[in-house]
């Protein structure tokens, strides 16, 4: 065989599996856009110009940022009180990996057991009498956020612990010998060095919680729809499929429109990060 | 060459310093003085504790027990960042992010030095050989220069004492030769204590004032180049600094600073010099170590020894030959000189010998 | 002997109801299998395999009926075929302009106002006005804009002395309400758990469901049909268009159509039987409060279809509504 | 020091809620609360005798071990073509593969919805089949072409010098060579695909439910404490595959970079 | 040793290959025959193409022209597994699936030699040193301990031919020697022809029978080991074999072998020995190497230069020297006696001089 025609042979079965996804990419902007055959932004237009539609775009940005938030100001942490860990770190490892691999429906239904009005908390602060009617942990941003910033957490610690890993300690030996207070090599060198991992994890994280339903659906309340819920109210209760298409261009737009910016930004920083393997 | 006796208050007092992780001892009981300007080399197999003594000096571990003296203060306490040591890591930890300008100039900018940074980065590097590199990334700069930009970084907060582990270690040879000159005529330059690691005996032969051989955590010989070479104290640093043929002797009779001496097996008197202060007494078993350079072949000069020729190497300008003798296997270099051919062929039966004042006596 | 006949049904103890109440008897009887699959939303399988069916039949709300006979999704019958449906009240009928059938009903429920009775009485919500009330901010429930549209919106417009034409004040109501609703799940589940345990104090809600909560002993939650009436629900079996085994399918749902199985999920479930000759038990008199005639005529039977024409407008008016609160 | 504290509690918070709800599966009461009421196995012996949940356990299963396999062998052959074959743009084809990570769950849900009843495989188990495939993908390409650049070629040069033939270099050397590679693609790859939930609630069908999806609905529909049990067993098959993860490769390949 | 001359039918012939790659051309016309048994050495470095040649023989890569014949048969067009050619990579590439036994198998099984394939590869491991490691996984032993591990792989079906490709690279300087001796001990025994490349010239001058020097995709030089070493016939051989020192000379009249020269800058004549076919004639210019032991310093010994000490490096046996001269810049390298100090300070004018028959001429 050839070495083109056996190229082609061995990409044809991946080669189906993403040509597949990208038609249905392509189906899914074609349909929102054509209605009858032709170009038209009737539905865009309907969106946009909704303003409840255009509240919930923003409580889904919102959202979105501060899980992000939460979980970049936990995850760093973590991140790097696990890379410089000198025990037994497999242990800490099994602590992160372990609970991202359980699915989130579990992990979303354990906040229901948490948060809900008969749950641990609740149930500590009545017993304890702190409080004397349960508090209202759930069904509101809050519920979700926490939810999603669970969920999700996993994905911002292990990109940046991925990262943080590979960075010599010599680096900060080296910095520290050079007179570098903690704070002053923190900035200059552990800072800048891990920050492709923050992107990284932040791109990720960003993503699945604008695109998130199952989390907001147990979590969330009736007042916090966001695009990812109402795409499946739309698919599942009005069958539209040209609206939820829609919706979820829309979704597609704007998630990519801050994550494709932080992913060059993170591409173009590896490059000029790495050592270029010199010895 | 500064010398041992006439030293001035040392720069840096290492007094009785030892070093325990989990139960097992790095660092043990090590006691060093340099002095001001000196080039002092660390030299020992790997694992023997040379990291572990240096970090101490750096600030990254804390002594078990024993001080660690600068200019006579004790800076056990003292974090890596104040003291004012600097440090060449064997993977050199260039900061990657960085040009090397900046690297250079970090150590300055850590410490608040910014008045007339720019002139002092860009003399380190011309004292380096790097002007006009300034802009390049760390990656797109070679081996050596990486090495180079490691050391200006280091020297150019002129830090009291310069600690470098193993720099040249991950060099190929003929670079590694190249800095090895270099290195030795920047620390002339600057006048900076260098405390230099190295397992590399010829390394450490050729750069340093004084060698401080260690062995399993302990100092075995803190002496000049030339003294641990020629007049190795202990067993290990006849055999770990330089090839070196052993054997066992006893003494028969000693004289003052000189010894006579029976190789075991053979009847081969001798009378060599022994270090005074060695305590080698008549009848003592000592071990005798003769260079193989020092080794003669055919002619019977001095007491000799009958040997077989197992085989020979050529390397240039010498020929080595391994010898089975009856004080057993030894090796013996010769100058090589063509067109000569190789004067003595396999199988062939010969007789050993050396100078008297080339054997060094080592205490059992 | 020939099956088995697909059926489609909501989970939740809706599929054990139909289990129960009408395949089992049925494959007694007739030797043809019935599987009933639980799924989220039968009508949404329906629709995604339009013109491919994978079920025989399949359970909706009367309102997803009429989408979907609208949509010409739905196979259509004779009343030959299904005699039964001769003893069903024809208002009840999914039926196609031109007479032809397109769904059963087999029974309904109605929609009330369920109270929990340890945190309101049942006088504070004798009309469906109260629910605007204020001094019920953050103690009620309510249930996702899909059926606050056509049920809650039906209802309130009705209290508003209007009808599902206008709907105006019913839409003030309803805001009235959304303004005393505070934090609550999108799960009618935890809804029910909630009003269950005192987390809400009432809101409009499905009388079956208040029924099991009672069967499983929790007595302190009562369903209420206010001064206005309770707004009737009735829901619908329907074959998707093109179904195969027609004539078997037929005969399957003229047994949903007849008295037994219907007394059955009564007795199951509280489901008002949608045939005449359906008979109540003592036992199901006392539960209901009455007789089944008595009960309907309580309730009351809106427009379905010209609710389900402007579902869409409807909803997204009250999502507006939701997000200016 | 903070960061210490940050980390601890993160670290302690993660596992959580799994421990709760897999606590709260042994209540006696019929409700679902915290802490629970009563010991007993009841919601266990409720799930274990129930032939729909156990079904719907199957599909999962099956259909995560044949996702997983398929995704494996498709990427296998696309990382050997990229590396061994050195084939041009194959950075842009690894990051093809890659999309499907940064597309949001809910739009994927979206595309694959459309596409399935564009093929006519809307709620059949090929259609699901082929879209975990997809959604799995970027998890199995990973740690293959990350083994493959890891494994020497030489390895092959040395077996052929040996006089091995093709084949049997492919046998006896290369496959081997990859072999942690293709475990931890498979075993990856289950995971994520038994796990799957967001895109999966669009696409189940009547013979096929999938267990997330299963729990899903039931959280929304009732509150019956089974799905703490059923979520347990999830969690343990999720705990097995990741102790196999380890002994194969090491719990810290989830945090290596290529 | 194998003489050039009297060379039977050769095993391996070499015949003006040439090999290139995307327009570069990584070996140009390279011709060497190789004698059955014999020990030789591709030397040069890094990507002067020995790689790649050796990868032609293997049958990896396909020559661009010329051909390559065994025993007289051009095997150019067969596949790497037809050819009777062993082959031990520079990173081993042990398989690391397989333990030590199953690896030394391979080949066999691959064959399909099976008979008595359990006594083969248990000998072999015992040739290496290795009895007693067969269950051993590879990431199981230390470095020299795969290094024989991947020679027994490649040895035990007996090819005709073993190519060693840096074998010896990765490891440390000692375990280095200790494997050359034992790698030319296995080659003596199993009497298999060795190619071996290698960048290192101690490495190549003292295990082979004969070395071809290598630069830029050509052999420059192909001869014995002393040849090489004290008769260079181009001046990069001269630089790459050894530290040499080099100067421009003028050829003033030739008698025969012998040249008369007068060194550039200073007038320096001398009568020296030429190789017979070397195209010197009166009035060239050519280039004068001497090696650094044969200076001597001090005496007039010959005709004499005047330099003036830049620096000295202390190796144990010997000091080398670094001296300016109007000739240039020279390194002399003389023993070192202990007790004796360095005879030549820095910056002492001294007198250097070398012996005739110690300088070779290189045409220019
Ligand atoms: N952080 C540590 N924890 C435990 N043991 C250590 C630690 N650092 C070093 N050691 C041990 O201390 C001993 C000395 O190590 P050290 O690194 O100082 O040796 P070295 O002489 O620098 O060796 P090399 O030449 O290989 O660099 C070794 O046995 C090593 O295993
Ligand atoms: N597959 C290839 N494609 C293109 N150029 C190649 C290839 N292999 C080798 N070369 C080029 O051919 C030249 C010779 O390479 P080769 O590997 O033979 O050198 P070498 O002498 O073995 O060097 P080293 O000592 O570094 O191993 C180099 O310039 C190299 O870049
Ligand atoms: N078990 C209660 C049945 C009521 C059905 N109402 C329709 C809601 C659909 N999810
Ligand atoms: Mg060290
Ligand atoms: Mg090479």
């Amino acid at each position: 065989m050839s070495r083109p025609l056996r190229i082609a042979v061995l990409l044809l079965p991946s080669a189906i599996l993403m040509g597949v996804f990208l038609f249905g990419l392509v189906r899914l902007i074609g349909s929102s856009l054509l209605i009858e055959g032709r170009l038209d932004f009737a539905y865009y237009d309907a969106i946009l110009s909704r303003a409840d539609y255009v509240a919930m775009l923003g409580r889904t940005l919102r959202t979105a940022a501060m899980t992000t938030f939460v979980c970049l100001v936990l995850g760093f942490p973590t991140a790097y009180f696990v890379a410089r860990y000198r025990g037994n770190r497999n242990f800490l490892l099994l602590l992160i990996i372990f609970p991202w691999l359980v699915s989130i429906v579990v992990r979303s239904y354990g906040w229901v057991v948490i948060l809900g009005p008969r749950g641990l908390i609740n149930s500590l602060l009545t017993w304890s009498g702190l409080a004397a009617r349960p508090l209202k942990l759930m069904y509101n941003d809050f519920g979700v956020i926490l939810g999603l910033a669970h969920v999700l957490l996993p994905f911002m610690i292990i990109a940046i612990l991925s990262v943080m890993m590979q960075i010599p300690r010599n680096l900060e030996e080296a910095s520290m010998s050079l007179g570098g207070r903690p704070g002053y090599s923190f900035r200059t060198v552990l800072l800048p060095l891990s920050l492709p991992g923050v992107l990284t994890g932040i791109t990720l994280v960003y993503l699945m919680a604008t695109g998130a339903i199952v989390t907001p659906l147990l979590l969330g309340g009736l007042g916090n729809t966001m695009l990812g819920t109402e795409i499946f109210q739309e698919v599942m209760h009005f069958f539209d499929y040209p609206k939820a298409a829609a919706l979820a261009t829309v979704l597609l737009v704007t998630a990519l429109a801050v994550v494709l910016p932080i992913q060059i930004l993170e591409r173009w920083l590896a490059r000029r990060l790495s050592d270029g393997g010199a010895a | 060459m500064p010398q041992t006796a006439t030293m001035p208050q040392p720069i840096l007092q290492i007094d009785t310093v030892t070093k325990v992780f989990d139960g097992a001892t790095a660092v043990d009981r090590v006691t060093l003085d340099v002095a001001e300007g000196e080039f002092v080399t660390l030299l020992g197999p790997s694992g023997c504790g040379k990291s572990t003594l240096l970090r101490m000096m750096a600030g990254f571990e804390t002594p078990t027990s024993g001080r660690i003296l600068m200019r006579g203060r004790d800076m056990s306490k003292d974090a890596a960042y104040e003291r004012e040591i600097g440090l060449v890591f064997q993977n050199l930890a260039l900061f990657p992010h960085m040009n090397v300008y900046d690297n250079v100039a970090f150590g300055l900018r850590a410490r608040k030095r910014t008045e007339g940074l720019d002139r002092k980065v860009r003399d380190i590097l011309a004292l380096v050989g790097l002007d006009g590199f300034e802009k390049r990334r760390t990656g797109q700069i070679s081996g050596g220069q990486r090495q180079r930009v490691a050391l200006a970084r280091s020297l150019v907060t002129s830090p009291d004492v310069l600690l470098l582990d193993e720099p040249l270690s991950a060099l190929d040879l003929k670079l590694r030769r190249q800095l090895q000159v270099e290195l030795k005529r920047i620390q002339k330059e600057t006048g900076i204590t260098f405390i230099f690691v190295t397992h590399d005996q010829e390394e450490a032969l050729s750069m340093s004032d004084r060698i401080a051989v260690m062995n399993a955590g302990r100092v075995e010989q803190f002496s000049t180049a030339v003294e641990t070479y020629h007049h190795p104290r202990t067993r290990f640093v006849a055999q770990f600094v330089g090839e070196t043929n052993l054997f066992e002797a006893r003494a028969i009779r000693r004289d003052g600073d000189s010894v006579s001496l029976s190789v075991a097996g053979v009847d081969l008197p001798m009378t060599v010099a022994v270090t005074p202060g060695a305590g080698v007494r008549a009848g003592d078993a000592v071990w005798v170590a003769v260079r193989p350079e020092y080794i003669t072949i055919g002619r019977a000069a001095g007491p000799a020894l009958r040997a077989r020729v197992a085989s020979h190497s050529f390397s240039g300008a010498t020929v080595t030959y391994a010898l089975d003798s009856a004080a057993g296997h030894l090796l013996a270099q010769v100058p090589f000189r063509p067109g000569q051919g190789h004067p003595f062929p396999h199988g062939e039966e010969v007789r050993v010998g050396w100078a008297e004042e080339n054997v060094t006596v080592i205490p059992d | 002997q020939s099956g088995p006949i697909l059926h489609a049904s909501w989970g939740g103890g809706v599929g054990d109801t139909w289990t129960v109440a009408f395949a089992g008897p049925y494959t007694a009887d007739t030797g043809t299998a019935v599987r009933i699959v639980e799924l989220p939303n039968p009508e949404a399988q329906f629709r995604a395999h339009a013109g491919d069916p994978q079920y025989h039949t399949g359970i909706g709300t009367f309102v997803q009926g009429v989408n979907m006979m609208r949509d010409d999704m739905l196979e259509t019958f004779s009343l030959d075929e299904i005699p039964n449906m001769r003893n069903i009240d024809e208002k009840y009928w999914l039926k196609t302009e031109d007479g032809r059938i397109a769904g059963v009903t087999p029974y309904f429920a109605y929609y009330g106002i369920a109270v929990n009775t340890n945190e309101a009485s049942v006088e504070d919500f004798q009309s469906w006005k109260s629910v605007a009330d204020p001094k019920w901010k953050g103690r009620l429930g309510m249930t996702r804009p899909i059926y606050l549209s056509t049920y809650d919106l039906t209802i309130l417009a009705k209290a508003a002395g209007d009808d599902e034409y206008d709907t105006a004040g019913g839409m003030e109501l309803l805001k009235g309400m959304a303004r005393n609703v505070l934090n609550v799940s999108n799960s009618l589940a935890q809804q029910n758990t909630m009003l269950e345990r005192g987390e809400v104090a009432a809101m409009p809600f499905y009388s079956v469901r208040v029924w099991s909560l009672n069967e499983a002993g929790v007595d302190y939650v009562k369903i209420l049909i206010p001064e206005e009436g309770a707004l009737l629900l009735p829901y619908v079996i329907f074959a998707p268009k093109g179904v195969k085994d027609r004539g078997m399918v037929a005969d399957w749902l003229n047994h949903i159509a007849s008295a037994a199985p219907q007394e059955r999920g009564a007795a199951l479930s509280g489901y008002i039987p949608a045939n005449r000759d359906a008979v109540a038990t003592s036992e199901i008199k006392a539960k209901l409060g009455g007789e089944y005639d008595d009960l309907r005529a309580r309730l009351y039977q809106p427009d379905w279809g010209y609710i389900a024409e402007n579902q869409k407008d409807i909803v997204a008016a009250i999502d507006q509504m939701l997000a200016t609160l | 020091m903070i960061t210490r504290y940050i980390a601890i509690a993160v670290l302690l918070f993660l596992p959580l809620p799994i421990v709760i709800v897999v606590l709260s599966s042994f209540t006696a009461a019929g409700y679902l609360s915290f802490p629970i009421k009563g010991l007993s196995l009841r919601w266990y012996a409720e799930f274990l005798g129930s032939a729909d949940w156990l079904r719907v356990l199957g599909v999962s299963a099956l259909l995560a071990l044949i996702g997983a396999c398929v995704s494996t062998a498709a990427s296998f052959a696309a990382a050997w073509a990229v590396v061994r074959h050195n084939m041009r743009f194959g950075t842009t084809y690894e990051t093809l593969l890659l999309t499907p990570l940064i597309f949001p769950h809910a739009a994927i849900g979206v595309i694959m919805i459309m596409t399935l009843s564009g093929l006519g495989w809307l709620g059949t188990f090929s259609g699901l089949v082929l879209v975990h495939c997809i959604l799995t993908i970027p998890y199995a390409y990973r740690p293959i072409v990350a083994a493959l650049r890891k494994a020497d070629p030489a390895l092959e040069e040395a077996a052929q010098s040996l006089g091995a033939r093709p084949w049997r270099t492919f046998w006896l050397v290369s496959l081997p060579a990859v072999r942690p590679g293709l475990v931890t693609s498979l075993l990856f790859s289950f995971i994520i695909s038994f796990d799957e939930v967001t895109v999966t609630l669009f696409l189940v069908g009547p013979f096929v439910m999938t267990l997330p999806v299963q729990v899903f609905s039931e959280v929304l529909e009732s509150a019956s404490p089974i799905i703490a049990a059923v979520s347990a067993a999830l969690v343990l098959f999720t705990s097995l595959m990741v102790f196999i993860l380890d002994r194969v490769i090491g719990i810290q390949f989830f945090v290596e970079r290529d």
